[in-house]
């Protein structure tokens, strides 16, 4: 076991890939000798040599178009996105052709070895365009997988499910979170499922849902509700699409209440999906309307972030009132 | 932001060269704009239309049997499209899009490679199937969507893929294959394979974002891939003067540090000899070469298309007269290698099979049900199995609605079909 | 009053607005002399002039760069996006750019005279990428707003409304009712408010809900239901960002069950928003589980068209299902 | 597919002249492929690093005026970086982006507009806003983020915007203005307005889809527009020889048929002489031009980054001797323009003007919390406003959590502040 944060994590699993798989190969801005502006990459070029680990031009339509190609050949592109506000000029790469590649050839062709990386989220003074959290618009994109891990732990083993999958995998990685803590992560190699959420903490008054940054936020407020009688079960989803629909609403059979957090927008965002499922699928046990506790429906604000964030505080106001609907 | 992005390069011992980026660069004292006639890009011919070899040199660059097996693929390509487009006018098939015009430009291409390599294509190259051997029922089974069709039938006609043949299944998405060239031919130079990717694309879809990074990209990281563009004067209705003001394509290439060659596209052996020598340049020293290839779209741009609208039948006449068939004919007649009795059995043989993969092709059933949830990920998810069992319920409630699926007509035959 | 179809009440619309005001043009792929592969943009260069009305090189993501640039200069573009399955490689422009315009510069500088069009949506043998409704994607994107007409009276009216909104319209088109059908279209120059939903049929046991070419599916299966003695109420949206959470709520509250029905993939579709909020406003209104009938999670295909499709029948049952919840 | 995209060319009148993509081209018939060497992009270069004219031709191109208010504009633009790096390593800000090196190529090309000329930067051309007068604690109310900055907080330090100096705000997803450039130049012209549009970037950033995109649609469409490519011989830690293998970014605009010239960056007064020209050439032919300014990023990429870990010392210390300020300053003392004293002068003040703004802006409250959901649309939409109401509750109920919004600082001076 090793004391590591979450980028030296992602920086394991990524040598630990291509250590066990020689077509296993790093691309993106910034990631050969430098190793990548947040260091997730951080000496794989020194270790496995430059084709293995490339810099490419700044041209992420590119970087994904390349990627796929390399991924049709039979190789395992891991191509980083510097930042996930910065996947939009691969969009149609993404949602044209990675998702659809296989199933447009009836299997004979796919980019399955083709794992994307990116890291996400608010809370660095990022303003609008260091800050986005965009996983529901892959989420609408049939023929990804799309990962989320929230600590060292998760991010080492889901990173290696991806990148082994037979799926392309987007995996976003939480920037908030990746030197705010260190955990305890194996040496050895593992891989944690897909698809598969993670009970984070029983509970019985109403289930908590979130993923990446945002669960601690989940934690710190389920802590302030148990402080006023009220016991939270908190889900972290790890896996965005597809998702794990059974463990939901299994809990929320249970609790009778359900609250969704994220960061990203609130209207069209990944909670609304979460919402609608569980309200079909839990109808004649929910108490109170599923609740949603999430950004403001505007660009990501630089002063304002405190007050767009869907915090600990706005999320333990939603819970009471959810709770005493 | 500061903490998260600062540096570690406390870590980094090995030393760093220098860099100058102007190593190369001269200096001058005047102001002086420099406009597009600083380059040229003369075009290259080795038939002209009357099918006379302009250059001796080369007469030892093809045989006999190469040639021939290049002027009846493209008889072959010239026979699908009008079979085809007919076919589409009485409502068989929904959609076509011809080549005619253009099959010395791919298929003079395709003989310049090898069957190792990989294809992608844009739409218009079915020529390049023809000549990898891809047969009238294969052709059928594709258009007619049918349960035979490789992609299941979910795709509309004319989007061929062949695992076999080495040919990248079509994507309507203008341009995206372009990077994916340069990644394919990554992953061949990495695989340590003695093979490139030919990469097909319109002069049209060039002025995609994708055709900048793809033809970046290669230079940059050394793939050794050839980019074919298929200059053919129209991008739908749009022209090409409406399209771009540079000159052509290949005036691009010198920019990404491409090694680049603009060739007679009418001209089936030019193309050959440009794609053979590109070829070897390529695969020799692990770079891209571009090729344009200059030529023109006789036909409408698909079924759904009636060039009327903007163009002038004068302009048409002009290029009916360059037809690269044609001109392969005439150059076989003055070598002394063309059997007019063989080639007149080949086009009627090319006829019937054709009518009777067709018959054939419409008569399959589509895919099982299942096939409309499988290959979206490798296995079925959970999810899409449940999405599956609900369909499945409603199809058998509702058999009358959905009488492909729920009815299957049975297949005589699930694998062969005429040839 | 004319008897027009869907497109020529397109053509009218662009005819009138270009009438009106100099400062609106109309670009895109083969929209100048040809008028656009579905003629949408007929005689708009012969009557106003090539600098007017032109063809652009082939690239979207130039498309709507280049319109950006030409809004915030002040004029008032109508950028086409040939189909909606094509749109991808503007989404930058469109997410980052088009939505953010305002909103970055303080309202120093806006993008608010840009009007997107763009055909969307299946039932014309399209396959893959000539089938997609991309909605959801934008309904996530706060900024800009999002309009679909599902009649030729209606294309007329919102179409002009879009284009003269001071805020950026992306405006899509069932193409499936391009040529479907005719409808009396004023020959006036009209409007309708954006944001507003349309009420198509009164009924007072479940409320259905969708847009565009869908409504008719609504109406098929309305029609079908009331023969089995279920009484409809069926709600066009028309706009999908900003939506009218009210009307559709209200109706919700008075019929007690509520059915959205769109053509896109299920999960992260736009129907999930509404379910969201539906759960939620209407909570205890609401006699049984909103049911959403989508197109399924898998690429949009050719041969089992009609299985994917969000048709009359799948409609009609879970409307019975719902009602004997 | 068929009746929807039906031609119904029918009602077309207008007869159609004939075209020819190929008028132009010219035939070969030898299989050469054409590399890069075959297009020549010498530098002009009017001052050699010791200030001294090299061609007595461009003697009168500028006069002492404009000479002066370029050589303090970037001596404004050096104090202004070296004062704010110094402030975010102080934890003043959060952030800051400085352009050392790179000040010629952004104020000598800014002086060869005109001020009812767009400036589109990427954000290292603070010195274009000096030069149009944007003051220190215009700057400061930016970089603060407070309520007096016209983006009202909303984005990072150094995203500047002023409508009022025809400087667009800036946007961090590169690439994105170039094509928006060509659109407002476009405007422009149809707006018969006498000024064109000035778009920088560099030449990392010409790697994007959106540079093909907006150089090929400004040459198709007639844009008067200047692209200016700042290659400074990297993006933050990429290299230029693994950013593209080209003859740098001036030898794709001969490709696009765009005019074009490469001018030694870190010459002010070439910079100044080129745009100049290429703006006059610009306007009356309502085409653009492209010019790409050879410099280097002496600076750090941001406060977020340390060069150390991808280059090394010598080689800044090559370019450190190239600085642009000295050799103006040389060239200046060469001519007898110089006053030193007033130099000495006007950069004590400037530093101390700026420490004033920082004093001042810092101490401005936030913008309100209304402002967090204005500008989203032109109005407050229902949904935006029902969200700033239950935010508004919330902050209330918490006041102590949201310091900022919750107990607005009372700012004495609502549009002024030290100059
Ligand atoms: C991204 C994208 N945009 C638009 C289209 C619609 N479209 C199909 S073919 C075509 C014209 C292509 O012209 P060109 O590349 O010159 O090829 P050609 O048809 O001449 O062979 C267009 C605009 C598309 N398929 N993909
Ligand atoms: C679309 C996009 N991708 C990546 C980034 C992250 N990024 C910011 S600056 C930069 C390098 C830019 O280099 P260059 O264009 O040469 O400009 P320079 O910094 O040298 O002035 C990168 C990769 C971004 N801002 N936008
Ligand atoms: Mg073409
Ligand atoms: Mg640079």
């Amino acid at each position: 076991m090793a004391q590591l944060n979450l980028l030296q994590a992602v920086n394991h699993a990524l040598h630990t890939a291509m250590e066990a798989d020689d077509s296993v190969m790093v691309m993106g801005e910034d990631v050969g000798h430098f190793g990548g502006v947040f260091r997730a990459t951080s000496n794989l070029q020194k270790t496995f040599g430059k084709a293995r680990c490339f810099n490419t031009p700044l041209v992420e339509q590119g970087i994904i178009g390349f990627a796929n190609g390399l991924a049709a050949q039979g190789a395992k592109p891991i191509a980083e996105i510097q930042f996930a506000d910065y996947i939009y000029p691969a969009f149609d790469q993404i949602v044209n052709e990675t998702a659809k590649f296989r199933y447009r050839s009836g299997g004979q062709f796919t980019v399955g070895g083709l794992t994307i990386r990116t890291p996400y989220g608010g809370g660095i003074a990022g303003g609008h365009y260091h800050s986005q959290s965009p996983e529901a618009f892959f989420a609408h994109v049939p023929g990804i997988k799309v990962v989320i891990p929230r600590n060292p732990y998760q991010a080492k083993g889901l990173l290696l499910s991806s990148i082994r999958a037979s799926d392309p995998v987007l995996f976003m990685e939480p920037k908030r979170l990746y030197r705010a803590s260190v955990g305890e992560v194996p040496e050895m190699d593992y891989e944690l499922p897909l698809g598969k959420a993670d009970l984070v903490q029983n509970g019985s008054d109403i289930t908590l849902v979130a993923w990446g940054a945002q669960v601690e936020i989940l934690q710190e407020a389920a802590q302030k509700a148990l402080s006023h009688g009220v016991s939270c079960e908190i889900i972290d989803l790890q896996s965005i699409l597809p998702w794990d629909r059974e463990t939901i609403c299994q809990s929320v059979i249970k609790t009778g209440r359900c609250l969704i957090n994220h960061e990203a927008p609130l209207t069209g965002g990944f909670a609304s999906e979460i919402a609608a499922v569980v309200q079909s699928e839990c109808f004649l046990h929910l108490e109170a309307p599923i609740a949603r506790v999430c950004g403001l429906d505007t660009p990501y604000p630089l002063a304002h972030e405190k007050e767009y964030m869907p915090d600990a505080l706005k999320t333990f106001e939603a819970i009471m009132q959810t709770v005493h609907f | 932001m500061s903490d998260v992005m600062e540096s570690e390069a406390s870590n980094m011992h090995n030393v760093i060269c220098d860099r100058d980026h102007m190593a190369q660069i001269t200096s001058t004292q005047a102001v002086t704009l420099v406009d597009k006639q600083s380059t040229s890009m003369p075009m290259l011919q080795l038939l002209n239309p009357t099918g006379e070899l302009l250059n001796e040199q080369y007469k030892n660059a093809w045989d006999k049997k190469i040639a021939l097996k290049l002027f009846y693929a493209m008889h072959f390509t010239r026979i699908l499209d009008e079979r085809m487009v007919a076919a589409q006018r009485q409502g068989r098939i929904s959609f076509y899009l011809a080549c005619t015009g253009e099959e010395a430009a791919i298929v003079g291409a395709t003989a310049g490679v090898e069957m190792r390599d990989m294809i992608m294509t844009q739409y218009r190259e079915q020529g390049a199937l023809v000549y990898r051997g891809f047969s009238a029922t294969q052709f059928m089974n594709q258009m007619f969507s049918n349960a035979l069709d490789p992609n299941k039938g979910r795709q509309m006609p004319i989007h061929y893929g062949d695992k076999e043949l080495n040919f990248m299944t079509v994507s309507s998405p203008l341009g995206t294959q372009i990077p994916q060239a340069a990644g394919f031919a990554y992953g061949q130079k990495m695989a340590g394979q003695d093979a490139i990717t030919l990469c097909f694309f319109g002069e049209g879809a060039a002025s995609e974002g994708d055709f900048h990074a793809g033809l970046n990209m290669a230079a940059v990281l050394e793939c050794p891939c050839i980019f074919l563009c298929r200059n053919n004067g129209y991008a739908i209705s749009t022209p090409a003067n409406e399209q771009f003001k540079g000159d052509g394509i290949a005036s691009r290439g010198v920019g990404y540090g491409v090694h680049t060659i603009r060739v007679d596209g009418n001209d089936a052996l030019a193309m050959y000899v440009a794609t053979k020598e590109a070829r070897r340049f390529s695969l020799k020293n692990n770079r891209p070469v571009l090729i344009e290839a200059m030529t023109y779209r006789l036909a409408a741009h698909s079924t759904s298309d009636d060039p009327s609208g903007y163009r002038s039948r004068d302009e048409e006449i002009v290029w009916r007269e360059k037809d690269p068939i044609m001109r392969m004919h005439r150059y076989l007649q003055q070598v002394g290698w063309l059997d007019e009795k063989d080639l007149d059995g080949y086009i009627s043989k090319t006829r019937s099979d054709l009518l009777a993969a067709v018959k054939y092709a419409e008569n399959q059933s589509v895919a099982p049900l299942t096939e409309i949830v499988t290959d979206v990920y490798k296995d079925i998810e959970p999810h899409l199995q449940d999405q599956l069992n609900a369909l499945r319920a409603h199809v058998e409630n509702y058999p009358e609605s959905y009488p492909n699926t729920a009815h299957p007509i049975a297949s005589d035959n699930q694998t062969g079909g005429p040839k």
